[in-house]
């Protein structure tokens, strides 16, 4: 059986608890189910061990997604065997110890799925052969480790302990996969075992401090070490499984795990002393000084597994054999007495109701089994002899004082170790005394308190137990792993070592010493040391990091406000800056001002006209805010262009000019009746300046540009149209063949989107109401002849009138200038002159109201045009076209284009009163409007 | 036959003119002599709703008349306009006048105020509500009875009579 | 002659037309209607897919005009994709709307056909003033769409939208002009090969017209400093659409990506504005990472992590080589389905939350609130690229695809904004809790919508490698410009 | 000629982006209609100018250029259709906020 | 006849486009609204007219036969022309606006 | 001697323009500017007919006759306009 079914075990396992509630309520049956699957998988991990401790390493691999070098490949060796062991095994304990710890009235299922899964993601981190696959687990034990530290959602402490540890680990998480990917880059795979014997590839790279800085970012984020430490105390918002779990023995150790994984890959090189040596020394002083400091007992615990984290970074840090070997042992033995003092922490707490140590005192009286358990473990921490923190800590001082990196000044190295110890002795002292003896405890929210059940010390018995056997008897115990686990951390033969009580007399024993004694001495002065600790200014590392954070969001607040600030104007101004930009690089580099043809000649009429147009438009825009005149400036314009298009051969766009510009009129005045008719000045001077600035430089590129391309000379594809106009498209109005033969399909779309914005402006328009004036702009109330009689009486017979010139323009639109569009627009205003003549009472009585149908039908007859031509096995909007005979009247043609120029015709008709019918019937919802 | 037709050309006059529009726009030609008949058809039918009772042109002839005086009108007194108003315009006696309507239907009353407006030198500025004033704009009138006289001579009464109202 | 490609454009018009033709108030008609055409196109998208996977490229000639005189359909892979993705987007965004946005407003169901109509004749025509044309019909309806339902805000940021996009659409008419003043195409492919003729002044001019197209692509697709009147916009707007929205941003990508690929991979003019692009993409990248941290809702956090995801694909399809193109692509399934999910989710805790909104202030307890949280997580974990969902593997592809530091700093960072405002968000409004509400369960259709988007996540996890390959598939064939020229063109060049 | 085209484009261009800029719905929807107009003759000027040489087959030997006008059809009636929602939008925007200032004088409704 | 049809249609031509001027002439000059109001709406319709005129001549006789479709302006323009004016007056009579201070007579309001 | 009449008509009305842009900027009131605007346009219709007679093309008859049909309409609007502000009512 594949070993690798063990990651994947407690993922499934994460499903069974919610499985179990769903059938009963009982706890005890939860957390069975919760445990059954780990057990499972401890249980299948005994063969695979067996092999590894024979010396093999199992690997499996699974092809996930090769073209990114990530596959399922997961790796079993001694390191991982151990982490494995640790995972699994206290991840059992701690579910025990969770059945009782958890209140009846909380969601226990919801909280062993995240601890399962929390344990598979740290299962898949130890067990990955594939630095990608690393960080995926890695990034999930964040995740994991966001919903543990939440569960507790409501309480503040909690939620913000969550968001902050997941903000800084996710943070190291993204730089370790910016170092894997680098490492990726230089090594070529993200194979461990390929990674692992590329050592010197890696080192030699250029890009090795990057990615010794980039990795270790992910190092010493998760193991809570300087100065990214202070996630971890505010973590212990957790319920204490976690933290029992989480932070001590597993999460916290997936830092010091990854420096143990890549050991071979990136260690002995100066570089990696100076960082993390240097880190691991500054946390380890730091976290046992800080650590005697705290009331709060798991606050003290927290400080002094950062502590703890600091030594074994320390010594990888070493770049020595026997002192990596020393942070594997010291990796079990922390994880076994931290453990078991997170869970006694938690006894106390449960018993007692306050983690407070100023209040909980004396305990020995009401709990001495447990103190006797929390004892050994904290002198098991403290290092006292006979006890497995001793030995790891006596391996630690030895290898301070082996190292010669600092040259002179390596006496530095077994000082701060000593200095460590004391503090660490110190804290241990606290946590017996303090909580066991010193007194009476004060106010306890539970009183008196009492052993806790029986099977809720079974964890912590177990560890305790594990405590005093590896350090009686080291050899018979952990030695086996320890080497196996050692060996694969180191990649090679491993040094020269014994795991024994006593070495003899040497310098680590003084040092043990010093530091027993010392801890004593700074214990028995900890009054003085309090009160000075109390005057130091107070800084909360959470509190810092929250203003941050908070600060961060709020700058991000104000860029963003300062950018998006809701100003069209603004928006505008930067699309246009924009536009000014290209033109202002691009236009100097032209080859020149004038294209390669002569200028036609211009001509008086021609110049006035421009002129106008030119005077109009600057007109439009200086009496802007006088608006009727404006508007009366922009027809002028209108009209000129028009004219333009009559000069200059484009009689089909003159008439749609034309017959576009009433409409807009038409809409502009319905439009007016409820707007401001002027306004005053607002724009600043420099707003003024600036806009002009834009307008200009736009203008003058845009007119630049222009110019050139007409005196340049032109090959298109025009030629083919004007040539196949007539046998193709049978028309002789080429632009109208183009319109609705060769690019039909444009027409379509434009018609479509004529008939969009008139169901958009339908949707705008339902129930908006807006307040009409009741007084003109002169203040006069307005006429009372709504339907002046000449207009009423001549428009009516204009109707039919304008209807027959309009099917005029649209049968002759394919051959001479016409079409569809414009015959639809004079329909249209035809329509819209009887609104405005008669109102819209009046004209709905004769006609439906609903433009909707219209619409509709002249898209589709468009459309379905176009798919008629599919009958014949041609594609979309294929024409046709062919000549009839009819006697006594004649010859005539028909194309199918003239169907589609229907379809045309009914959208604009449709679309226009749609639009404009609705604008005017506004009113009629203004009920303070009199007479209407 | 006469239902027929009627039915046909419920507004004969407007399909006599469409047809002659559609004749004017395309040229004569069989075809566009049956087109323009289907379309006078058509398009009176299409629009009727749209003008309810306009009376019918009872007697044509007078209308041609009617159309000869107009346009002549408009030409001669375009030169007394256009004297107007390059000369002096000190001696210019503009007056707002009232005219009594003694036509009943609206579409005369409308035909009407539109020739006053053609024909230079008045402009029809508004009909009272009750259709029986016309309120006219002359530009320069000695005497407002002499010309309200004038309009209802010329122009008011061979309306009366086209559409016998 | 096989006309199933043109489907992808006429299903919904003719959908559209027959929503107008319909009774007002038969809103169970409509809604069937609508949800018709969307599956019909859900189903023709994935025969085009089909059809276009093994690398042929199929064009279609309106009006049985050849290129480069008639307009052209053209299918090819990109195109296909983003045809299913749009179809795949539209379902579910349609489902939920029809459970009641769609009767907060009138003509609901005709512009959002509409909009699939213009989104897809975007992506499916190989005319450049037809782009401009399918532009408009993308932009007109998505106007209507975004005013949809009440609201000042929507209003004002719909008016802003609009005038916008209206000065954009002006400089794609100069830009469309010039291009036709100097290459005498509109054809893309026509002009990717006349492009490389021109010389002199017509050169001169054709840079300022692409760079003018560059300028309208990157509105609409949001790019800095065009950005601006999108969160506000997709914020504000109703759920369903803002969803659909989604896509938009990526049809001005895709209209960057398709040009470029075609006229300026290499040639004279190579790498045409490139550079710019690249620094603006950069820049938006950044600036949407300070937005998504600034954000005090969750419409406007998604809005960001929209502009997010343009800003990280442009960078990675402008950086100068096409490889990176596949991983982009990728992404872009990926992030335009997750943030369309996103859009949903927010409404739907928004309604759970009754006054509170999904602003980011302690409210009342959602009802099911347990579900909708697990979903946000799955979904924050997704967008913000953390593992194992396929924004992470997306994310990595793109790294390692782009071995530029700026970019992986960016985009590095972009994913930490991204991380913590979405756990600022997710802890605000699913942990700050104030007692029970009057906020409404989730109905089941909703749900089943947003189930439907966020199935996308684990699929494209699990079949990362078949994705990844297609979507390299997809990239390999657009940086083969000639075969699209060929395929259009004929033996013409 | 062509220089007189180009001025009158530049010219519609400068007044439309000038008005585009400024602070209200009205003049904003008065700038895009100047705007369009120039883009509409810019478009059109780019198949060159010719007078009087309808593209009408069989009237002239050496017509104009169609397909620009054709564009210009095209752009005139989307440009219209734009303006047309765009004015009711400004309506819109005035009925809920009842002004017609597109500046951002106010805050917390941007969605931000 | 060819000359003779051609300074006819230069009469016609040059006629109209005097009393076109002439029209507008009043338009700036006459001192009030109202009596601006006469030069358009006339003199300007003959102006047209003879513009028609003219052009209805020089393409009948260029084709050789009658062409009469430009009289449609003129009759749309004898149509439109009066209900503009017509509304421009009843406009200005409800502005108020100032007149002539020897006109007789008064406006009304209604 | 056509061309020269045509010259000299083009003058008249183009000078006719100005007087009418000169009455439009000038005003003093609104229903100046709108009657300028409508002489502006009906001088418009002359100047197109005569460029036809000049060009000797009746391809711009449509236009002409397009502003003597619905010019007025605009002129319509905006007196209604001012007289009741709302003209569709």
């Amino acid at each position: 059986m594949n070993f690798a079914i063990l990651v994947l075990l407690p993922f499934l396992g994460a499903l069974m608890p919610p499985l179990v509630e769903r059938f009963s309520s009982n706890r005890t049956l939860l957390a069975c189910g919760a445990a059954l699957l780990p057990t499972a998988a401890l249980l299948m991990l005994i063969k695979p061990a067996q092999q590894v401790f024979a010396g093999q390493t199992l690997l499996s691999a699974v092809d996930w997604i090769p073209s990114l070098g990530l596959s399922l490949a997961f790796r079993l060796d001694g390191l991982a065997l151990l982490f494995a062991i640790l995972v699994l095994g206290i991840g059992l304990l701690v579910i025990l110890y969770a059945r009782y710890y958890l209140s009846p009235k909380e969601k226990a299922g919801r909280f062993y799925a995240y601890l399962l899964l929390f344990m598979g993601a740290m299962l898949g981190v130890v067990t990955s052969d594939n630095l990608l696959l690393m960080v995926l687990f890695w990034e999930l034990t964040s995740l994991s480790s966001f919903l543990l530290i939440g569960f507790w959602n409501h309480q503040t402490g909690a939620r913000k302990g969550a968001r902050m540890a997941m903000t800084v680990t996710g943070m190291g998480g993204l730089a370790l996969l910016a170092g894997v990917l680098l490492i990726g880059h230089v090594v070529g795979s993200y194979s461990l075992g390929q990674v692992l014997i590329s050592g010197a590839q890696i080192q030699a790279s250029p890009l090795y401090p990057l990615i010794l800085c980039l990795v270790l970012l992910g190092v010493f984020t998760k193991s809570a070490q300087f100065p990214f430490h202070f996630w971890l105390p505010h973590a212990m918002a957790a319920p204490t499984p976690v933290s029992a779990y989480l932070h001590s023995a597993t999460m916290v150790k997936a830092g010091v795990f990854l420096l143990a994984r890549l050991y071979p890959a990136l260690s002995g090189t100066d570089l990696w002393f100076d960082i993390v040596a240097t880190a691991g020394m500054a946390t380890l002083l730091w976290g046992a000084a800080v650590a005697l400091f705290q009331h709060d007992l798991k606050g003290l615990l927290a400080y002094s597994t950062i502590s703890h984290l600091g030594l074994i970074t320390l010594l990888f840090g070493l770049n020595s054999q026997l002192a990596a070997v020393a942070a594997v042992f010291h990796i079990i033995n922390h994880a076994t007495f931290k453990a078991s003092l997170f869970m006694a922490a938690g006894i106390i707490d449960h018993e007692t109701g306050t983690r407070d140590m100023r209040r909980i005192n004396g305990l020995w009286k009401y709990m001495p089994y447990t103190a006797v358990l929390a004892m050994v473990a904290s002198a098991a921490m403290a290092g006292v002899p006979l006890l497995n923190g001793f030995l790891s800590k006596e391996m630690f001082f030895a290898e301070t004082l082996e190292s010669s990196h600092l040259g002179a000044l390596s006496w530095l190295l077994p000082l701060g170790a000593t200095l460590g110890g004391v503090f660490s002795v110190a804290y241990s002292a606290r946590f017996i005394h303090d909580v066991f003896f010193n007194g009476e405890p004060v106010n306890l929210p539970k009183y008196p308190p009492h052993e806790p059940p029986r099977y809720m010390k079974v964890p912590v018995e177990i560890l305790v137990a594990l405590c005093v056997a590896v350090g009686v008897f080291p050899a018979f115990t952990v030695a086996g792993l320890l080497a196996v686990a050692a060996q694969a951390t180191l990649g090679g033969a491993l040094p020269e070592y014994h795991l024994s009580i006593w070495h003899g007399f040497n310098a680590p024993l003084v040092m043990s010493f010093v530091a027993l004694f010392g801890g004593i001495f700074i214990y028995s002065q900890r009054r003085r040391l309090f009160d000075l600790y109390a005057r130091l200014p107070a800084m909360d590392a959470r509190l810092v990091f929250e203003g941050r954070i908070q600060a961060l969001g709020r700058l991000a607040s104000a860029i963003t406000g300062r950018l998006q600030n809701g100003s069209l104007q603004s928006y505008a101004a930067w699309l246009l800056t924009l536009v000014a930009v290209v033109l202002l690089t691009q236009l100097p580099n032209l080859p020149g001002w004038h294209g390669e043809t002569a200028m036609l000649p211009l001509d008086g009429v021609s110049l006035l006209c421009a002129g106008m147009l030119v005077a109009a438009a600057l007109l439009t825009t200086l009496l802007h805010r006088h608006r009727m005149t404006s508007i009366m400036c922009l027809s002028v314009v209108g009209l000129m262009v028009s004219l333009l298009f009559v000069r200059f051969s484009a009689p089909d766009l003159a008439l749609t000019q034309l017959s576009v510009e009433v409409v807009t009129i038409l809409l502009l005045m319905l439009a007016m009746y409820f707007m401001p008719v002027r306004t005053r000045a607002e724009s600043s001077v420099i707003r003024v300046v600036r806009d002009l600035l834009l307008a200009g430089v736009i203008g003058a590129g845009v007119a630049v540009m222009a110019f050139l391309v007409m005196t340049g000379e032109l090959s298109s594809i025009s030629p083919f149209f004007l040539e196949h106009s007539k046998p193709g498209g049978g028309g002789t109005n080429v632009v109208n063949v183009i319109l609705v033969d060769f690019r039909g399909f444009d027409t379509f779309g434009e018609i479509t989107v004529l008939g969009i914005a008139a169901m958009g402006i339908y949707a705008l328009l339902r129930d908006m109401r807006l307040r009409s004036a009741r007084y003109d702009a002169l203040g006069r109330p307005w006429a009372k002849d709504a339907h002046p009689l000449v207009l009423v009486t001549i428009s009516r017979p204009l109707l039919p009138l304008a209807l027959l010139i309009a099917v005029y323009i649209f049968l002759r639109g394919h051959n001479l200038p016409g079409g569809g569009f414009v015959a639809g627009l004079i329909t249209s205003v035809a329509l819209l002159l009887q609104y405005v003549a008669s109102g819209v009472g009046w004209v709905h009585e004769r006609m439906p109201g609903d433009y909707h149908p219209v619409v509709a039908l002249g898209v589709l007859l468009a459309g379905l045009t176009g798919v008629g031509s599919w009958v014949f096995g041609f594609p979309f909007l294929t024409t046709t076209h062919d000549h009839f005979h009819l006697p006594w009247i004649g010859d005539f043609e028909l194309a199918s284009a003239m169907l589609f120029d229907t379809g045309v015709f009914l959208t604009v008709v449709g679309a226009t009163l749609l639009m404009l019918a609705n604008l005017g019937k506004l009113s009629l919802l203004d009920d303070k409007k009199e007479g209407a | 036959m006469k239902a027929l037709f009627e039915r046909c050309f419920p507004s004969p006059s407007l399909s006599l003119l469409l047809w002659l529009t559609w004749l004017l726009l395309n040229g004569f030609s069989p075809g566009h002599a049956v087109l323009g008949l289907v379309l006078a058809v058509l398009l009176p039918l299409g629009t009727r709703p749209f003008w309810p009772n306009v009376p019918g042109i009872r007697n044509l002839p007078r209308l041609g008349g009617f159309i000869l005086v107009v346009l002549w009108d408009i030409l001669v007194a375009n030169l007394s306009v256009a004297r107007k108003v390059l000369g002096p315009l000190g001696d210019m006696r503009p007056a707002f006048v009232e005219m009594p309507l003694s036509l009943e239907d609206d579409f005369a009353i409308a035909l009407l105020t539109s020739t006053v407006s053609l024909t230079p030198g008045t402009v029809s500025a508004d009909v009272s509500m009750d259709r029986k004033t016309l309120l006219i704009h002359a530009l320069d009138v000695d005497d407002e009875q002499a010309l309200i006289e004038e309009i209802r001579q010329r122009y008011e009464r061979p309306l009366k009579e086209i559409f016998q109202c | 002659m096989s006309h199933w490609i043109i489907a992808p454009i006429l299903i919904p018009a003719l959908a559209g037309m027959l929503l107008l033709l319909e009774v007002r108030e038969w809103h169970r008609l409509r809604r069937i209607t609508g949800l018709l055409s969307a599956s019909a196109l859900l189903a023709v998208a994935v025969l085009l897919w089909e059809q276009a996977a093994d690398g042929t490229i199929t064009v279609y000639q309106l009006g049985n005009w050849a290129a480069p005189f008639g307009i052209v359909l053209v299918l090819d892979r990109l195109t296909a994709l983003m045809l299913l993705l749009t179809a795949v987007l539209a379902f579910p965004a349609l489902l939920y709307a029809c459970r009641g946005d769609d009767r907060k407003g009138a003509n609901f169901h005709g512009l959002f056909q509409f909009q699939l109509m213009g989104i897809n004749g975007a992506f499916l025509t190989g005319d450049l003033f037809n782009l401009f044309v399918f532009f408009e019909v993308l932009l007109i309806a998505s106007y209507g769409l975004a005013l949809h339902g009440r609201g000042p805000a929507r209003v004002k940021a719909g008016l802003h939208y609009v005038a916008l996009n209206l000065v954009g659409s002006a400089l794609f008419l100069i830009g469309l002009g010039l291009i036709y003043g100097t290459t005498g195409t509109l054809n893309m492919a026509d002009f990717a090969v006349k492009a490389q003729a021109v010389t002199g002044m017509d050169q001169a001019l054709l840079k300022v017209a692409v760079l003018l197209l560059w300028a309208v692509f990157g509105l609409k697709a949001a790019l800095f400093p065009l950005y601006f009147w999108l969160p506000a916009t997709y914020a504000n707007a109703t759920a369903p659409v803002a969803a659909l929205f989604a896509i938009m941003t990526k049809v001005g990508l895709y209209a960057i990506v398709r040009v470029y690929a075609l006229a300026f991979a290499d040639g004279p003019l190579a790498g045409l504005g490139q550079q710019g692009l690249w620094a603006l993409a950069l820049t938006t990248l950044a600036l949407a990472g300070i937005g998504v941290l600034g954000a005090r809702r969750l419409g406007t956090l998604v809005a960001y992590l929209v502009i997010m995801s343009v800003g990280t694909l442009l960078a990675a399809l402008t950086f100068g080589q096409l490889s990176a193109a596949g991983p982009a692509l990728y992404y872009l399934v990926h992030s335009t389905l997750i943030c369309g999910a996103l859009f949903l989710l927010a409404d739907l805790v928004a309604r759970g939350r009754g006054e509170a909104g999904d602003r980011f202030v302690a409210g009342p307890v959602i009802p099911a609130g347990g579900v909708l949280a697990g979903l946000y997580f799955m979904a924050a974990i997704a967008v913000v690229g953390l593992p194992p969902l396929s924004g992470f593997i997306g994310k990595v592809a793109l790294l390692k695809a782009v071995p530029v530091p700026l970019y992986w700093v960016l985009l590095l960072l972009a994913g930490l904004c991204g991380l913590i405002g979405m756990s600022r968000a997710g802890s605000s409004m699913f942990w700050r809790t104030t007692g029970p509400g009057e906020g409404v369960r989730p109905g089941r259709q909703r749900l089943l919508a947003l189930l439907v988007l966020l199935a996308v996540v684990p699929a494209l996890t699990l079949w990362a490698e078949p994705a990844m390959q297609a979507a390299g598939q997809v990239a390999g064939q657009l940086a083969q410009p000639q075969l699209y020229i060929q395929a259009v063109l004929g033996g013409q060049s | 000629m062509e220089l007189l085209v180009a001025v009158i484009i530049g010219v519609l261009v400068s007044t439309g982006v000038y008005l585009c800029l400024r602070a209200r719905t009205f003049p904003v929807v008065m700038g895009l209609t100047l705007l369009s107009y120039g883009v509409n003759v810019f478009l059109f000027a780019m198949g060159g100018l010719k007078i009087d040489k309808v593209a009408v087959v069989g009237l002239n030997s050496d017509p104009t250029d169609p397909l620009p006008q054709a564009l210009v059809l095209t752009a005139i009636v989307i440009g219209f259709a734009m303006t047309a929602f765009l004015v009711v939008l400004a309506l819109r925007s005035q009925a809920e906020h009842d002004t017609d200032h597109v500046d951002g004088n106010d805050s917390g409704e941007g969605g931000r | 006849m060819d000359a003779v049809i051609e300074w006819l249609v230069a009469i016609c031509m040059v006629t109209g486009g005097v009393f076109a001027l002439i029209g507008s002439i009043g338009l700036a000059r006459l001192p009030d609204f109202f009596t601006r109001l006469h030069g358009p709406t006339k003199a300007t319709t003959l102006g047209v007219g003879g513009t028609i005129a003219a052009s209805l001549l020089f393409f009948s006789w260029q084709a050789r036969q009658l062409q009469l479709h430009e009289v449609l302006i003129i009759l749309f323009l004898f149509i439109t022309a009066p209900v503009s004016a017509h509304m421009l007056a009843k406009a200005a009579m409800h502005r108020g606006l100032k007149r002539v201070k020897r006109t007789r007579g008064e406006p009304w309001q209604q | 001697m056509l061309a020269s009449a045509i010259s000299l008509t083009f003058g008249l009305l183009t000078v006719a323009w100005l007087l009418n842009l000169y009455r439009l900027v000038r005003g003093p009131t609104l229903p100046d500017r709108v009657l300028a605007l409508d002489t502006m346009y009906i001088n418009s219709i002359a100047l197109i007919v005569v460029y036809g007679i000049q060009v000797d093309s009746k391809l711009y008859f449509e236009a002409a006759m397009l502003i003597a049909l619905i010019g007025f309409v605009s002129t319509v609007a905006v007196a209604k306009y001012m007289t009741r502000g709302d003209i569709i009512e």
